[in-house]
């Protein structure tokens, strides 16, 4: 069983993670030796160099990653599980994993493969199986099926353009940085995104585009360089500074960062502009409540009950209203960071066609994304990260498929 | 700070060659308590005009630490030991090996039980047991042999309280009083809980209460208001308490209050070292040297000083 | 400068035990002498047996607060005892009974699915109040005198039988927390409960058992008092579980669970013990000893805090490494 | 990890937050209410001196001091700060400064002095929790121990008395019938509850306990937050301690010893979470009058202390219980 999120120990060392729940030994007395010489191993046989005696904590997150898939593959099961194992690697450590399940498919093991992504579906897949709200739609081999016949089977319906473009009114630059660095995970990144625009932000996972964005919402620090909102330079030291500026932010994490499990939709909704709502410190629930109504109704949240506990409702729908929390605060950019991952494809569009009409109305958009088809249908212009460096911008009539990867892996001259 | 001071000031001392001073291993029971302060203060004063080194543990009322600190005094090979037990029996295996090492051991303040006799060299300071004994004769004076009393007792499993309670029951039984015991509550010599469970005592026995035992006079201000919150015009019934502390007397004065018993810590420490300082010079003491007990009540309340 | 606070971090138990050990033998002399530092020892095994248990709740990411109860309650059973079947046998049934209240601890904390600080906080109650209903919240007393001072004869000019009790349990515990597979397991149950669970480890188990080892050893602890006072009291070891938490964090141990070694408790118990004896010879007032155990525990938190944070390798999330261990690995 | 996922492992149990039933809710939200006459009818039934308007003035006398506390440490609770176990030393700087720097100052500015300094003391306990990330336990424990170390030095250990009678007579006095003490009490219970509940702090409260890291992302300052529960505690525990210094007249350095437990205790029983996101003012005075009523009851009834702290410990565990089985069901 291979998670999509990281599901190791910590304080333990590599090797011990790879062999968890079955170390080696006799008489509870643990061979250390030969753990660690399987362990390396079994990293090795993945193309991955990592040291099986570093801590695992050290590590950074497409490594942990490696570590699990290590994990799984070292159990030597009959049967695997991969639940959206690439989610954090790059396209060199994913062909690496591709190799290693067509060697594990041919010596007999079988391999069910949990992926939103088609493409990847599409390369490594014998047999595909559909679901859609908790229940089969069909199972069918991968011969004679396209993307868009799966699209279809998982949707109910024909999405003719899954990413649509709205054409919006590009106005003056809205946030420009300028060579900023948190003097750890990047420097030198500097670009800026206009109003009406969406800017997309991409590049292989560790190149630190969720960082740049925390760092500008104010969540770590900015060591060097500036940042200005409407041509005036701001000090970003908390996220509240950020919201001063008119900046909003959108975590990709949403569990763990987007939503506050046991409140409501509308006490999620109103959190960022409490003190708006707030007079002489009490919060007037009349505009609390008919804030989140507002919302609720505009992002035809479901159901639509602004008193509903967020964790109830599906992932969507929370996704939705973690934007419309944003969106109260009237911010001047907004950064989404993954806004789609974990979603399905219904409320994909949905979120589309939300950050679609956002831009209609001036406001700025910055959108992380690694799923390259979104970027190339979504953005006005991007920019492309690797190993904490950002590319110049890219505009629509310059980006393709494969100069983004060019400038992602570096691979060559872009 | 005032630590590292002191570290360099007994650092200095220690390096100028004055280890011929005889040293003293105090034990006591705190250093910072109403009673107890006053008493370590007034010891240690006194070893200084004695020409006494004096180390100073404080159990901080915790008898495990005071067992293992009789350990340190032997170890130091000090030249003495006075102990401030706070159980009747912990520390005999302490001052065993404190015998074994040739450590003369007294106690101050309380005793212990009579396994301990052959370990100590004598007992100085105010019976605890006896206390008791002399409030049950007061309060039972008081009611004129006849009545129902409710205790108000400190700490559970404290050396003082066992004592202080004991001494006072045995003392009713002894002398074939008619007074019976309604209740004995634990307050933990804490003037707010007395104040809680006297509330509690005086809902549930009402007038049934012909009189109070205090285990200290903190604990008997805590009835006082109890019954002033109850009952504005109604006096109170006699309240014996222990201790003589200055508000007590007070209490006496405006006859809010019966008796208490005045032992002064003063007296205490410095009987306890004057007895280790004869000891140290090879005289031969008592196994038992009392301070003096005054019980106090209006008719002599002007005469005697409060104790603290 | 990073790299020396995190070095001043790792080492921070030595550091700190070298620099007591190496003050108090420049302002008390005849410190470092065989019959001193027995006596240290010796004053350090309490806390150490206790702390022992509740090393490994800690890297577990547990913690319970009823030692000091249920080194008062063994104690006394061990002692009222005696008199019906001999000290050996009652010393057993004095064990046996932390081993019982360590597994009540933990069964609760377990079936009930609740967090250990408020239920140890309960179970503290619980044990207290049996220990003074027992005694009716009078000291008991022994039957043997002379055992007690057999107990607190000193072999090798150094040891008594409970500091070498203790040494040996602390090295077996080193041995058994780092070579071992269920020591293994216990700092994976401590640091990603969700993971160690789904890689086949039995969370529950190890918990259970933690919490069993706990109450033991503070029963082992607490009949180890008894017998070298030869009394068993209701109030003894009230001050203990503070003093024990403090061992173990100077230590190095992480009160989330997940990280923490025996040798580093042993430096902790040891500093604990050796700063004590030597403000005491110095008969420094009790209050000035406790701002002083207070300030060494706050500042080694907050160096331990420093160096994790702006020592963390480049490249790694610190959103990672959650507060809370229990959301990881959850739905989403 | 994806639903598919789910299925497949059988790990969609139902977690923390995902079901709600009804009656589960409703028994959760009138559980307290329903113990609470339970226990007011056996009193009344076993009793003759329980129902009576003396008797009840008197509980609710006797809670306001801790009530108090118990408004403050809801915050921390609720904020996801565990506990603060530094009560004992704001208590007693509260007491202690109120009647020390009467003869110097006069009452009402010693007693406003006490109070802002206990609160420096909350700020410590904030800076070194919330800006510092300790684990709440030690760094309460660790600035509560210096605290009252430098308090009983500050005094020399011995009592400090009350000179001023005016204020004395004002804090045992009654106004229209009902003590001072409690109408304060009642005052700060108020206060606590609109900022908890209807004010932007309450819901940052709240929020910064539900999920810290989606807090933060929302601009909530959480760090302040978090350290506001401690300085909200301290401020409490300091008035408490006030006031428990003028009704009695007389402040030792230990005076507040308990109240942490007993804060804790009651916040525990009213159902507030300890693991934060969860609970509120009202909860937790249902919680601590039901642990004073039933106090009570037995004080009536002639039960011992020892058996009084074994019925109050279990009453705990069982309480603790119940939440961590409601949470299961769903009902927060």
């Amino acid at each position: 069983m291979v998670h999509q999120e990281i599901n190791l120990v910590p304080d333990l060392t590599v090797a011990e993670n790879v062999y968890l729940g079955r170390m080696p030994g006799k008489w509870s007395y643990l061979r250390k030796g030969e753990m660690v010489r399987k362990a390396a191993a079994v990293l090795d046989e993945l193309g991955a160099a990592i040291n099986p005696r570093e801590r695992l904590g050290n590590l950074s997150i497409s490594q942990q990653q490696l570590v699990e898939i290590a994990k799984a593959y070292a159990a030597q099961p009959r049967i695997i599980v991969l639940d959206e194992p690439t989610s954090s690697l790059s396209e060199h450590e994913t062909a690496a994993l591709f190799r290693i399940l067509r060697k594990m498919r041919d010596d007999g093991i079988a391999i069910v493969y949990i992926s939103h992504r088609l493409k990847e579906v599409l390369e490594i897949a014998d047999e595909v199986t559909v679901l859609r709200d908790g229940s089969m739609i069909e199972t069918r081999p991968i011969e004679g099926i396209t993307a868009g016949a799966m699209i279809r089977l998982m949707v109910g319906r024909e999405v003719s353009n899954v990413f649509p473009k709205s054409a919006a009114e590009i106005g003056a630059s809205v946030l420009r940085v300028e060579r900023i660095g948190d003097g750890a995970s990047f420097r030198d990144v500097s670009f800026d995104v206009r109003a009406g625009e969406i800017l997309g932000l991409t590049g292989l996972v560790g190149a630190a585009r969720s960082e740049v964005a925390r760092a500008i919402f104010g969540l770590s620090r900015i060591v060097e360089g500036s940042v200005s909102i409407n041509g005036r330079k701001v000090v970003i030291s908390s996220p509240s500074a950020a919201v001063r500026a008119g900046i909003a932010y959108v975590p990709e994490d949403r569990k763990g960062d987007g939503i506050v499990p046991g409140m409501s939709v509308r006490e999620n909704i109103s959190l960022p502009i409490l003190r708006r709502l707030t007079s002489f410190g009490r919060i007037r629930g009349s505009a609390d409540r008919s804030l989140s109504a507002l919302y609720v109704k505009q992002f035809s949240i479901s159901p639509p009950d602004g008193e509903r506990r967020i964790n109830l409702l599906s992932g969507g729908n929370q996704q939705k209203a973690v934007i419309a929390k944003w969106l109260a605060a009237k911010p001047a950019v907004l950064i989404l960071d993954e806004p789609t991952r974990g979603v399905d494809v219904g409320a994909k569009a949905e979120i589309h066609h939300i950050i679609g009409q956002l831009v209609a109305d001036g406001m700025a958009v910055v959108m992380i994304s690694s799923e390259l088809p979104e970027i190339l249908g979504v953005c006005d212009r991007v920019v492309v990260m690797r190993d904490g460096r950002a590319s110049q911008p890219l505009t629509r009539a310059e980006f393709s498929e494969e100069r983004i990867m060019a400038l992602a892996t570096g691979e060559e001259a872009a | 700070m005032r630590s590292m001071l002191k570290i360099a000031a007994v650092a200095l001392l220690a390096s100028t060659g004055w280890a011929s001073a005889k040293t003293v291993c105090y034990v006591t029971a705190a250093d910072s308590h109403a009673y107890a302060t006053p008493a370590n203060k007034a010891l240690e004063a006194r070893a200084k005009e004695l020409g006494v080194e004096v180390l100073s543990l404080s159990q901080d009322f915790d008898v495990q630490k005071g067992t293992e600190q009789l350990n340190t005094c032997v170890a130091r090979k000090v030249d003495g030991i006075i102990l401030w037990p706070l159980d009747p029996q912990a520390y005999i295996p302490g001052l065993a090996r404190a015998q074994q090492a040739n450590i003369p051991a007294i106690l101050i303040n309380s005793p212990m039980s009579d396994d301990a006799k052959p370990f100590i060299k004598s007992f100085t300071g105010p019976d605890v047991y006896e206390e008791g004994k002399m409030a049950a004769d007061s309060l039972s004076k008081a009611l004129g042999g006849k009545g129902s009393v409710v205790i108000i007792a400190g700490q559970a499993g404290n050396g003082t309280t066992i004592g202080r309670v004991s001494g006072f029951n045995d003392r009713l039984k002894e002398a074939n009083a008619d007074i019976k015991v309604l209740d004995t509550v634990n307050a933990d010599f804490d003037q707010q809980k007395a104040l809680v469970v006297s509330r509690d005592l005086i809902t549930r026995f009402g007038d049934q209460i012909n009189g109070v035992y205090a285990n200290d006079d903190t604990m008997a201000r805590g009835f006082i208001d109890a019954w002033k919150e109850a009952n504005p015009s109604k006096a109170a019934p006699p309240i014996v308490g222990i201790n003589g502390q200055k508000d007590a007397f007070e209490s006496i004065k405006s006859g809010e209050m019966y008796s208490t018993i005045v032992q002064s810590p003063v007296e205490d420490g410095r009987l306890a070292i004057n007895t280790m300082a004869e000891i140290i010079d090879g005289k031969a003491v008592k196994d038992r040297l009392p301070i003096p007990l005054t019980v106090v009540t209006k008719d002599n309340v002007g005469s005697v000083e409060p104790a603290f | 400068m990073t790299r020396a606070l995190v070095l001043a971090s790792q080492y921070r138990v030595v550091i700190i035990l070298g620099l007591t050990l190496v003050i108090s033998a420049l302002v008390v002399p005849g410190y470092l002498s065989a019959s001193t530092l027995s006596l240290g020892l010796d004053r350090a095994a309490t806390i150490g047996l206790i702390a022992i248990g509740l090393t490994v709740l800690l890297i577990a990411g547990q913690i319970d607060l009823s030692g000091g109860a249920v080194f008062a309650l063994a104690g006394i059973i061990s002692v009222i005892l005696q008199r019906e079947i001999g000290i050996l046998p009652a010393a057993i049934v004095g064990i046996l009974v932390g081993t019982v209240a360590g597994a009540i601890n933990g069964a609760l904390v377990v079936g009930l699915k609740v967090n250990s600080l408020v239920l140890t906080l309960a179970t503290m109650l619980i044990f207290r109040s049996l220990a003074h209903w027992i005694t009716n919240s009078q000291p008991v007393t022994g039957t043997d005198i002379m055992l007690s001072l057999a107990l607190a004869k000193i072999y090798l000019e150094i040891f008594t039988i409970r500091s070498a009790l203790f040494i040996i349990l602390i090295v077996l515990l080193h041995v058994w927390l780092t070579r071992s597979i269920p020591g293994r397991n216990v700092f994976a149950v401590g640091s990603n409960p969700a993971a160690a669970k789904e890689s086949g480890i039995a969370s529950d188990r190890i918990v259970f058992l933690g919490f069993v080892f706990a109450g033991m050893l503070a029963g082992l602890a607490g009949v180890l008092q008894s017998l070298v006072t030869n009394t068993g009291s209701p109030v003894f070891g009230s001050e203990l579980t503070v003093a024990v938490i403090a061992a173990v964090v100077v230590g190095g141990t992480r009160l989330e669970g997940g990280r923490g070694s025996a040798l580093g408790t042993l430096g902790g118990v040891l500093t604990i013990g050796s700063l004590t004896i030597a403000m005491e010879f110095q008969s420094i007032p009790a209050y000035v000893q406790q701002v002083v155990s207070g300030l060494i525990l706050i500042l080694l938190v907050v160096l331990d805090r420093v160096v994790t944070t702006k020592g963390r390798a480049p490249g790694t999330r610190p959103a990672l490494v959650r507060d809370d261990p229990i959301t990881q690995g959850g739905k989403v | 990890m994806t639903d598919a996922a789910m299925e497949i492992s059988g790990l969609n149990r139902n977690d923390r937050f995902t079901r709600g039933s009804r009656l589960v809710d409703a028994l959760s939200k009138t559980g307290l209410l329903l113990a609470i006459l339970a226990v007011v009818a056996y009193g009344s039934f076993a009793s003759p001196a329980f129902f009576t308007t003396g008797n009840l003035l008197n509980v609710l006398t006797s809670m306001s001091i801790v009530g108090i506390v118990v408004v403050g440490m809801t915050f921390v609770l609720v904020v996801g700060g565990l506990a603060d176990l530094s009560v004992p030393a704001t208590i007693a700087c509260g007491a202690i400064l109120s009647l020390g720097l009467q003869p110097l100052i006069g009452p009402v500015p010693a007693f406003v002095l006490a109070v802002a300094l206990a609160g420096l003391i909350g700020l410590l306990n904030g800076v070194l929790v919330g800006y510092v990330g300790i684990n709440p336990i030690i760094a309460t424990l660790g600035v509560g121990t210096i605290g009252l170390g430098i308090v009983q030095a500050a005094v020399g250990g011995v009592i400090v008395y009350g000179s001023n009678t005016a204020s004395a007579e004002f804090a045992k006095g009654r106004l229209l019938g009902i003590p001072v003490v409690v109408l304060i009490f009642l005052v700060i219970a108020l206060i606590g509850h609109f900022v908890l509940s209807r004010s932007f702090w309450g819901r940052w409260t709240l929020a910064t306990g539900g999920n810290y890291n989606a807090a933060e992302a929302s601009a909530v300052p959480v760090k302040a937050v978090k350290a506001g529960a401690f300085v909200i505690t301290a401020l409490a525990s300091g008035v408490s301690g006030g006031l428990l210094g003028l009704t009695l007249q007389s402040a030792r350095p230990l005076i507040g010893s308990g109240y942490e437990f007993s804060a804790i205790t009651a916040v525990v029983v009213g159902g507030v979470s300890i693991i934060g996101g969860f609970g509120s003012v009202p909860r937790a005075i249902a919680g601590l009058i039901f642990v004073q009523l039933l106090t009570n009851v037995m004080v009536l009834q002639g039960v011992r202390t020892p058996i009084q702290g074994f019925v109050l410990g279990i009453l705990i565990v069982g309480a603790v219980g119940m939440d961590a089985a409601l949470r299961k069901r769903g009902v927060v």
